[in-house]
């Protein structure tokens, strides 16, 4: 097996990605499939909230995800700033549009969501907002990426606007959280049993939850693999001209 | 004083463009590069000034040694031609600007704003920076680009003064200088794309390349 | 280090006004307002403390790009890169005389423009104050953007994208100390953390600008 | 000419999304609004409409120093002069190209951002409709600024305070329309106003743009 | 496709630079402009192209007959060559980039974005767009800065091309083109302060001078 850093060097991660990543999408398809059908048609309507409430087994998960994507780019960008291994920037790379387009989901979901339950689209309540302004962070991160030609800057650029970004989403945190004490849902899934969604609602929450996590990961490996390919190709381009 | 180059590759937008490059630059002497254009000079002269890291071999010289002076002058257009020497001499902590004036003629545009000279006049004024830097070892990329022969001539002579009191310079240049320097073509250590490429194996992170 | 303070307030002497400006700019947004929103005054009351700040905030913003930019054009930049002064402090010199020529006539001139969107009596102090406080983690945040940006053509639009999210715990917590004074609560708290930020970012944002602007200039 | 539009929107576009980020600038006005004067709806439906305005003419606005600027750099805008291009043609193509990439984008997302400020349901198609009115004459009268400011070192901040005045009309009809519509009260005379202003100066400006910039590049 | 300069005085900044001057250009001549740093070659030039108006005298030359080349070559740095090449010859309305990517060897950079090109390259590109634009009187201002020995001599061919196909051009330059050309040394027509500056008389504007 040898050690973890094997897998920084491109042609072993690629071949690794060829190896896992039909297991992961199959895995991720039966698990996204079972809870969101488990979810959708086999638990009972809620008595306050009618079926709306099953908007929860895609817009929870994509709420998680958005949050813990940002946290591994975080990682990653760590790993390429301290050790400079490309495949963690590319990762980080890879990973940016899926959490926002996660984030997006989370915020679209809670705004159908919304309209029955608190009569509008949108309220700038704490929860809300600060994944508005994750929202922004994701989009400034991938369009530096995109602004920038050369790959080594890029990767540099965006790694430390990563950390600096995530203290600030933090601060934004508090911030908000300060400015307006909002109506949105508590924390669900705490320890705290009395105040947590009933069990025939959140076994299937959780499969759909790992559902969301197995399809971040084949995604992400998918995504990393071809952002690898890519680099080559316009590496492969730039030999040819030198000559 | 020495500045001497290790076998050097330096590399532009990530593609190696030369490689193994060797030389040495003794005090009291300068060295001329030559090499056709997109060759890779100017590439050379940013890493060699630190600005870009080398993908690998090593430039040694002792540290904050080097003069760098660039296709643009860094100059203010609002500032006066004195202003602009007083800023650089300032931050390399040598505070006056009487030599610069004088060695590149330009007393009599001291209170000239920089943005109303010529072409010429700009090149000069970006020249009489090197002077008030104190550095010994200049490294100047096409440092005659739009002089005429009589500012040619100042330009030889205020290296040759820099040469005499023991400075060096690196120079990257298309035309003669009139100067009496060792000189240096590139154009022999282009990069050569390497075998290894299309097997898109090898080790870590040369699988890009 | 000086030298460069000194050059760079004069540039903006120079260049017609580098402190004229941004108060104008601050000046045409408070009147702008009324324009859009209509002239009731108590509406117009109610949300003065916080469009003066996103007043100083888009003046701040709008001049962040100068910060770098002409340096960096005319090659400015890289020759003090190779200078005998640490990139740390060039970035941190840089910030401060973008706050001495933008973020100090707002905050002089706030009062004046709190009259035109009817600031109740009390609230010109609360928004002078939390403007002291708060703009120059404006400005040391803006130079980390423009930093960031700095080689990147057109990088106007993307400098503010990348700041103004950056941005915003220092317009909360501004904002809410200016509207908690005029209401006469308690600004104990988010004062402390406009200064905490404040404070912050003075103190380790330079490090990462300094980096950024090393990688930008290879 | 055409191929002159092509070039801007392919420059536009290259440049990692100039369509996003007018858009993406627009979005962070608009989100700022609340974090400034807090999250009441009811305040904030009320401001929504001169907010969405003002919105749209501070992206407008900041995107405006490019119109002219880039091109002067390196030397295109005197090329073009020598060309057989009339001066007039090359103005009003450099507003249309603006208008292309930040007026419609902004005309079309709208609605969006009006759902964040709550917005009144009626009130999506009068803000919209008096932006897509009102949006040319924001583009046609920035690039007499742009012109007017073109060889000036730090020419953008200027730029905002010679073109924001001039600005001033189209903001109080459009936002007057938008206001109106949402009371259902008669929208025709603003409207008309705003058209008139639209028409007039796209007839007439770019006279005035190509003179500037021709005593500009003297 | 005469060009005619007729007694004409120019002035930059407001202040007259040079004056008196008289020449003419036929169509397949070349006329090489010489003078040093500042003496206002580059004024004059941008003042033939109708940039900037004379201060009097009149320039002659049949409308829509001229291409100026200037120190910045107004490229796209994120268009790639033969964009930006594309660009020119549409608004100039010749349809054809062929001719002068060949010219200046360009085909091999066709599809590299201009931003990533050397300054050499870069300058060659610029000269380029010369070629697609269809004018017969070419006016150049230090069309060699930065080329290579090899490229100085593309573009002599270039230029040779050119007056053969009946074009001229006017060329400002500091160092030797290896051109067949007319001289012309603009320093004697530097402008002398005039003696009725200091009477504050004479008519109209000239009270300014
Ligand atoms: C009655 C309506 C809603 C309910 C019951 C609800 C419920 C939940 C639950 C249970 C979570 C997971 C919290 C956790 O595990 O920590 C969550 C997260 C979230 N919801 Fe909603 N939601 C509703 C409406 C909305 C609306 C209208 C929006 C947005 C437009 C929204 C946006 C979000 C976001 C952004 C998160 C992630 C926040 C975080 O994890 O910190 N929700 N929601
Ligand atoms: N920003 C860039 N991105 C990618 N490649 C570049 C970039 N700048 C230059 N190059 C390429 O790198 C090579 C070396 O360029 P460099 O500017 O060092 O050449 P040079 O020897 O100085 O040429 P010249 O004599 O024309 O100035 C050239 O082939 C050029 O096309
Ligand atoms: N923007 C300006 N404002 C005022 N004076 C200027 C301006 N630009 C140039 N000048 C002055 O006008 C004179 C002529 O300048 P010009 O650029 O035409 O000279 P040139 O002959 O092209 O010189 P070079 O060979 O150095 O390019 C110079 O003395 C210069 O100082
Ligand atoms: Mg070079
Ligand atoms: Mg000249």
């Amino acid at each position: 097996m040898g050690s973890f850093w094997e897998y920084a060097n491109p042609v072993k991660f690629t071949r690794m990605a060829e190896t896992v990543l039909p297991w992961v999408s199959i895995l991720a398809t039966v698990t996204l499939v079972v809870g969101l059908v488990w979810g959708f048609f086999f638990t009972p309507d809620d008595y306050r909230q009618g079926s709306t409430v099953k908007i929860i087994y895609i817009h929870v998960p994509a709420a998680l995800m958005a949050i813990n994507v940002w946290f591994m780019m975080l990682v990653t960008s760590l790993v390429w700033l301290i050790r400079r291994h490309h495949v963690s920037a590319l990762a980080a790379k890879a990973a940016a549009p899926v959490g926002a387009i996660m984030t997006v989901i989370a915020l679209a979901t809670g705004a159908i969501w919304g309209q029955p339950m608190w009569g509008t689209w949108w309220e700038w309540d704490p929860r809300l907002t600060s994944f508005l302004i994750l929202f922004l962070f994701y989009l400034g991160y991938m369009a530096l990426w995109e602004a920038i030609d050369n790959p080594d800057t890029a990767a540099d650029l965006t790694a430390v606007l990563c950390i600096v970004g995530s203290v600030f989403a933090v601060l934004s945190r508090y911030a908000v959280n300060f400015w307006n004490q909002g109506l949105h849902q508590g924390a669900s899934l705490s320890l705290d049993k009395e105040e947590n969604v009933a069990d025939v609602f959140s076994t299937p929450l959780y499969i759909a939850m790992a559902g969301f996590v197995l399809l971040f990961i084949a995604l992400v490996f998918l995504r990393t693999r071809t952002e690898i390919y890519k680099r080559r190709a316009s590496a492969l381009l730039a030999r040819e001209r030198l000559g | 004083m020495t500045l001497t180059v290790t076998d050097l590759t330096i590399s532009r937008g990530g593609i190696p463009v030369l490689e193994g490059l060797h030389f040495t630059l003794e005090a009291g002497r300068a060295l001329v590069l030559r090499g056709p254009n997109g060759v890779g000079k100017t590439t050379l002269l940013r890493t060699i000034a630190g600005l870009q890291p080398p993908v690998s071999g090593d430039v040694d010289a002792p540290p904050e040694s080097m003069a760098y002076a660039a296709h643009s002058d860094g100059l203010k257009a609002t500032l006066s031609v004195a202003e602009n020497l007083a800023f650089w001499a300032d931050v390399f902590g040598t505070k006056s600007i009487e030599a610069a004036l004088d060695g590149f003629k330009l007393r009599e545009l001291m209170d000239r704003p920089a943005g109303g000279l010529s072409a010429g006049q700009k090149r000069r004024l970006g020249l009489a920076r090197l002077l008030v830097t104190g550095r010994p070892i200049w490294i100047l990329d096409e440092p005659t680009v739009s002089l005429d022969v009589e500012s040619v001539a100042l330009f030889a002579n205020a290296v040759r003064a820099h040469l005499a009191g023991g400075g060096s310079a690196l120079i990257a240049t298309h035309i003669d200088l009139g100067l009496e320097a060792d000189v240096f073509d590139v154009g022999p250590y282009r990069a050569k794309a390497t075998s290894n490429h299309d097997s898109f194996s090898g080790d870590f992170d040369e699988g890009f390349l | 280090m000086i030298a460069l303070v000194v050059r760079d307030l004069r540039l903006a002497m120079r260049a017609g006004g580098g402190f004229g400006l941004g108060l104008a700019f601050f000046l045409i947004v408070t009147v702008l307002v009324p324009f859009g929103v209509g002239p009731e005054s108590t509406l117009l009351s109610k949300i003065a403390p916080g469009i003066l700040w996103i007043g100083a905030l888009l003046a701040c913003l709008l001049s962040l790009d100068r910060i770098f930019a002409l340096d960096w054009e005319d090659g400015s930049l890289d020759l003090l890169a190779t200078s005998p002064l640490p990139m740390e402090g060039v970035v941190s010199i840089k910030a401060l005389a973008h706050w001495v020529t933008t973020g100090l006539p707002l905050c002089l001139s706030a009062p004046l423009f709190g009259v035109l969107l009817h600031l109740p009596d009390q609230g010109h102090k609360w928004v002078v104050l939390s403007l002291l406080i708060g703009t120059p983690a404006l400005s040391v945040i803006g130079t980390f953007g423009s930093a960031l940006t700095v080689g990147l053509k057109r990088g106007g639009l993307l400098l503010s994208l990348l700041v103004l999210p950056l941005y915003v715990p220092t317009l909360i917590f501004g904002a809410e100390v200016a509207r908690r004074g005029i209401e006469g609560l308690s600004t104990a708290t988010p004062l402390l953390m406009l200064g905490g930020i404040t404070f912050g970012t003075i103190a380790l944002l330079p490090f990462a600008s300094a980096l950024v602007l090393r990688v930008n200039l290879r």
